[in-house]
């Protein structure tokens, strides 16, 4: 941000003394920025979300409010503004008030770090990963406040439960992004995605094998991370009703949802910052992205796309797959992803000793890691068609309808 | 192992207690005494070459003057069903319950209590199954009045045809 | 003794009591659930019945034997189809009268639709208590098709009211046959192996369901269990084959049994699996059945007032939920005596109180669900 | 926990999420079923089917008033008065929609088939009163049956009844039966 500052003052004219109002100004447009479109994102995602639901489920989802029901979530966030917001009798009511909104910050404030292009990000700290798993560490607070403050047993079930998998889960998100910081070497957000080359087969996740396990392990650590699918225990609707948030209604119970949805976009963020070359564009250098406006506009675009395609798969796994028990969270946790990431930082740095040695061997792995992705996507895609085929319903793609 | 084999075993073990076998309408069965109730049943689950062990339900009717309990088993190794009566007198109908052999008779006693009124003794925990606890009367007993209405609520639904 | 007296009585200090109501998403229909816990492991889940209870059995003693028939259809609304047959047969073996052929063919036809319908039901909502969605939503757009066809031969969706005394009250005709057909080709190979491919042989289901609410084969029995979950406990019985009725005899088709697939026998996952191959069964009997429907008509004649001889008879038939039996008592009037209706679902509930002690609260409902429990049928 | 143990658990999950997903995949590509009842309805998908037992209707011209149909029905959902006297008139058919289960016993039993059910099922009123459907307005005399001359032609199904739905708009306005017309004292037999 401060490179943009100074470049913004040359642009102008203005003599140095102002850099001080042109930095707060920047980052207040910057914080209004990020807040609108994280929000629009929430909310956008929330009725993406239900119509892809509705696809998967042979139905359609929500298509009369606006075309194809686009402004559903628009309905949606009024009718919660409208909706009397009920705080129980005898709750604990500091804690009952300020949850919601503990929650919401946590999740906003990864936006600092996450990058939207070259030169457009929050604040590029050279502790980016650290600061990140830091801050989620306020959404746990504020759901165990909502679980413990609504002083019923069910939430306060939810609660402790949503807190117990949060907790554990940080872990492995840690480690697995070591992994990819080994060979990267820094932290800063900016600086991994400039080191990784644009090409895709040269991004980290192709880097070793061990950076590609890495990013599933980081996935799944991260949708535990955010209470999604086959980790959605806090809420899990059919035992505890509702988990954390049974007694909140209206606004609170929107900021909420608002958190859950832009956590999204958190996990895809940060996923294609480290492992999917951020805002690279193929055969593009840094340096020359970060000299024109329109590539880096086109940079921005890229990284959406990429975060777009994560958050497809995420919102795709929640309609595919059952819940885990909390037992059988724990011991996924401590049990499997943790020695498993652990053992890839061991792996990880082995490779990157050998890249030092033998410079070749980097590029034969590469490749061929890019290929076993294709590979792997060419069988899925097998899947589908034989699904298809033996099923007498045909493909008929004008789903808009 | 159909009805009579099974009468002419049981018989031995109970003399005088059990009645021969009676058929009305489609169906046989045999009467037993009240008293030997446990026994009987202790027989007739375990026994090598009956082994009735799934109690399939346990029916109350109100013959008007006095109750009658049908108890269904059937033997899964055999394939065959029978069945069982006994007669309870008209005030204070009880009768020992077998909820200790077969777990499956817990409910249909307590079933069997809440709609007749018949007490089955030392039984784990007999308590109303279906209606509410402080509901007074037996709904399924011939003589049985309905309120006219409980705790404020009027039981009876006036006719609607006709008045509008 | 009242309930307060009985929680009283084992009230220990360090247990929360969590009410899973009448009111709550996943107790299949009305039925409420006293769960004593400390935390997460549950020491007595204690089921209150009775919000459902409309005395159909005082109700049978007042209206004619004709007129019950729709009452029968609400005992278990989600396999009507079986209620109806279990009474008209027992009244027609007290009358003694003879059911033609193609009448008995149209009920085995509509009852197998009937039990795949309650099937899908049942493993879909199985499969959304464990917290997948779509299962659910492919077995209801699969059950759409069912009630289209049972619209078109009885014209109602849920509560038939398609048998009477003595036969059948519509015919079939060969658009419904067709559409029958229809249905089965798109049934039988390809929904149900893409039913297991998307939920059945999931490994987080399987890990869920796997020895949860582990019952052997003797326990089954003493519990009084009957239908699928009897049969998932490895006991092999089924009426349909034990003690044929109708004209189950001429169909070939297999009983499954629950043989531990991923875990021991007689949990769970057994359940689900076994209703998941008896619905493949269903279907190849009503192929059958289709195929081979003889002519002729679908009503015996049958007096117009309907006073059967004094007499009882118990007639039992193999419903969605295991045995379904009604035990008549008939004493020559037009409305019968007395009549005691047995539905699978009650013995399941005692099942459910015993082996709810020690397991998760999240079991408690994989339990619940994989007995395939419906209020109407506990509480008649 | 052997090796071989904790490595399936991973093949075995990774393996059937993969299968899972890919069933989930092909529905996205295939047409959803729901049909958008009331405004965008397919006619290949009709909503009611021929034999659907929607609301009761009956036609007056074929009716005989021999109140088989109130006889047999369980819930006692049908009201039928014939006037005594040497003239029979039916004064009054009403059939509660609001408590029928729409069963079908009253139409088997009906011997000339007056009494129907209808394709129709949307009746929803805002006065409960006015769910009970009132079918003589002025006194009809009961059709009997000739031997072998075929019945008058019947109203078409379901146009009754669509008079009824049509009219349910309005506010409710008490029914009252109508009075049975004064047959001349002296009894004589007019040309029915």
């Amino acid at each position: 941000m401060l490179e943009l500052s100074d470049r913004i003052i040359e642009y102008f004219g203005l003599s140095h003394q102002y850099s001080l109002i042109v930095i707060v100004v920047l980052f207040f447009v910057y914080g209004l920025f990020a807040l609108t479109f994280g929000s629009l994102f929430a909310g956008i995602t929330s009725w993406y979300e239900r119509r892809i639901a509705g696809r998967m489920q042979s139905r359609i989802g929500p298509n009369r409010v606006g075309y194809q029901g686009f402004w559903q979530w628009l309905a949606d966030g009024l009718k919660c503004w409208f909706k009397e917001d009920i705080i129980p009798r005898d709750t604990d009511s500091l804690l009952f008030r300020i949850a919601p909104y503990l929650v919401f910050t946590g999740v906003l404030c990864t936006f600092v770090v996450i990058p939207f292009s070259p030169s457009v990000v929050g604040s590029d700290m050279n502790v980016g990963i650290v600061y990140i798993i830091a801050i989620t560490a306020l959404v746990v607070a504020g759901i165990l406040m909502a679980g413990w403050s609504s002083n019923s047993k069910w939430t306060l079930l939810g609660g402790i439960r949503s807190t117990a998998q949060m907790i554990s889960y940080e872990i492995p998100v840690a480690l697995s992004l070591i992994v990819v910081i080994i060979p990267a070497g820094t932290l800063s957000l900016q600086k991994i995605i400039i080191s990784q080359g644009g090409a895709p087969y040269n991004w980290y996740i192709f880097h070793n094998p061990a950076a590609f396990v890495a990013f599933f392990v980081y996935f799944i650590a991260a949708l535990a991370e955010g209470n999604r699918t086959p980790f959605d225990l806090p809420e899990a609707e059919s035992e505890l009703v509702a988990g954390y948030n049974t007694e909140y209604s209206g606004m609170r119970f929107l900021f909420f949802l608002f958190a859950e949805w832009m956590n999204l976009y958190v996990i895809g963020g940060i996923a294609t910052a480290l492992f999917l070359g951020g805002w690279r564009i193929p055969g593009v250098s840094y340096e020359v992205q970060s000299a024109s406006i329109w590539l880096e506009f086109l940079g921005f675009i890229i990284y959406l796309i990429k975060a777009l395609i994560l958050v497809n798969v995420i919102i795709w796994l929640r309609w595919t797959l059952p819940r885990l028990r909390i037992d059988q969270l724990m011991i996924m946790c401590y049990k499997y992803l943790l020695p498993i990431s652990i053992l890839l930082i061991v792996i990880s740095i082995i490779f990157t000793i050998l890249y030092e040695l033998f410079p070749l061997l980097g590029v034969v792995v590469r490749v061929l890691l890019f290929l076993t992705s294709l590979l792997i996507l060419g069988y899925f895609s097998y899947r589908v068609y034989y699904n298809i085929k033996n099923f007498p319903d045909k493909v008929y793609l004008k789903w808009m309808i | 192992m159909n009805i009579n084999e099974v009468h002419s075993e049981v018989v031995k073990f109970f003399p005088g207690k059990i009645s021969d076998v009676i058929t009305s309408g489609k169906l046989s069965f045999f009467y037993f005494d009240r008293e030997i109730i446990y026994d009987l049943f202790l027989v007739l689950r375990d026994k090598i070459g009956m082994e009735f062990k799934h109690l399939s339900y346990i029916a109350s009717v109100d013959m008007k003057d006095h109750f009658e309990l049908i108890y269904c088993l059937y033997s899964y190794r055999w394939g065959s069903v029978i069945h069982l009566k006994t007669r309870l007198n008209r005030e204070g109908p009880h009768i020992r319950t077998i909820s200790d052999l077969f777990v499956a008779a817990e409910w249909h006693e307590r079933e069997a209590y809440d709609l007749m009124g018949i007490v089955f003794n030392d039984h784990p925990d007999l308590r109303r199954i279906m209606l509410p606890d402080d509901f007074e009367g037996h709904p399924l007993r011939k003589d049985f009045v309905e309120k006219d209405n409980y705790h404020g609520i009027p039981t009876r639904r006036d006719k609607i045809l006709g008045r509008f | 003794m009242t309930l307060e007296e009985r929680l009283n009585a084992v009230k220990r200090d360090n247990e929360i009591l969590l009410n899973m109501g009448p009111q709550h998403p996943s107790t299949h229909g009305v039925i409420r659930f006293i769960v004593r816990s400390d935390g997460e492991i549950m020491v007595e889940a204690l089921p209150v019945v009775g919000y459902l209870h409309r005395g159909i059995e005082k109700l049978a003693e007042m209206t004619p034997y004709a007129g019950f028939i729709p009452y029968t259809d609400r005992v278990d609304y989600l396999a009507a189809m079986f209620c109806n047959h279990a009474f008209v047969m027992g009244v027609e073996r007290l009358l003694g009268i003879e059911v033609p052929r193609r009448a008995e063919y149209l009920r085995v036809i509509a009852s197998e639709l009937n039990r795949i319908a309650s099937h899908l039901i049942s493993l879909g909502s199985m499969a959304m208590d464990i917290g997948a969605f779509t299962p659910f939503l492919h077995g209801i757009r699969e059950r759409e098709l069912i009630n289209d066809i049972t619209e078109m031969l009885c014209g109602a969706r849920l509560t038939y009211n398609y048998m009477r005394i003595g036969g059948v009250s519509n015919d079939i005709n060969d658009k419904i046959l067709k559409k029958i057909s229809d249905f089965l080709d798109r049934f039988l190979p390809g929904f149900i192996e893409e039913f297991n491919r998307l939920i059945t042989y999931n490994e987080i289901l399987v890990k869920r369901c796997v020895n949860i609410g582990t019952i052997s084969s003797e326990e089954a029995i003493n519990f009084g269990l009957v239908g699928p979950n009897l049969r998932a406990s490895g006991v092999k019985w089924d009426l349909r084959k034990n003690m044929p009725y109708s004209v189950y005899p001429e169909f070939k088709f297999e009983v499954p049994v629950g043989e531990g697939f991923r875990g021991s026998v007689g949990d769970s996952y057994d359940r689900f699996v076994v209703r998941v191959k008896e619905m493949e069964e269903s279907a190849k009997i009503i192929r059958q059945a289709i195929s081979s429907i003889p002519d002729g008509e679908i009503m015996a004649k049958v007096p117009k007032r309907i006073k059967p001889p004094a007499g009882e008879v118990y007639s039992a038939v193999e419903s969605a939920r295991g045995e379904l039996g009604y035990h008549i008592i008939s004493d020559g009037l037009e409305n019968p005596y007395r009549c005691k209706i047995r539905t699978g679902s009650f013995s399941a509930m005692k099942a459910i109180h015993i082996k709810s002690q020690g397991c998760f609260i999240a079991d408690l409902v994989v339990l619940i669900a994989s007995m395939d429990i419906v209020a109407p049928e506990i509480d008649r | 926990m052997s090796f071989s143990e904790y490595y399936n658990n991973i093949k075995n999950s990774v393996v059937s999420i993969f299968e899972g997903m890919a069933v989930t995949f092909s529905w996205m590509l295939r047409r959803p079923h729901t049909v958008q009842y009331p405004d965008r309805v397919e006619p290949s998908r009709p909503i009611v089917q021929q034999r659907f037992r929607g609301l009761l209707e009956v036609d007056l011209n074929i009716c005989t008033g021999c109140l088989a149909c109130q006889r047999t029905c369980p819930i006692g959902v049908i009201m039928i008065e014939v006037s005594k006297g040497a003239e029979r008139y039916i004064t009054r058919f009403d059939i509660e929609a609001g408590k029928c289960m729409y069963c079908g016993l009253c139409v088997e039993a009906c011997p000339t088939g007056a009494i129907r059910h209808t394709g129709e099922f949307a009746f929803s009123v805002g006065d409960i009163r006015k769910l009970v459907l009132h079918f003589v307005n002025e006194p009809v005399k009961p059709y009997k049956p000739v031997k072998d001359a075929e019945p008058p032609a019947g109203k078409e199904v379901g146009s009754i009844v669509r008079e009824i739905v049509n009219r349910r708009r309005e506010g409710y306005t008490q029914y009252i039966p109508p009075a049975v017309p004064e047959v001349s004292s002296k009894g004589d037999k007019e040309s029915t």
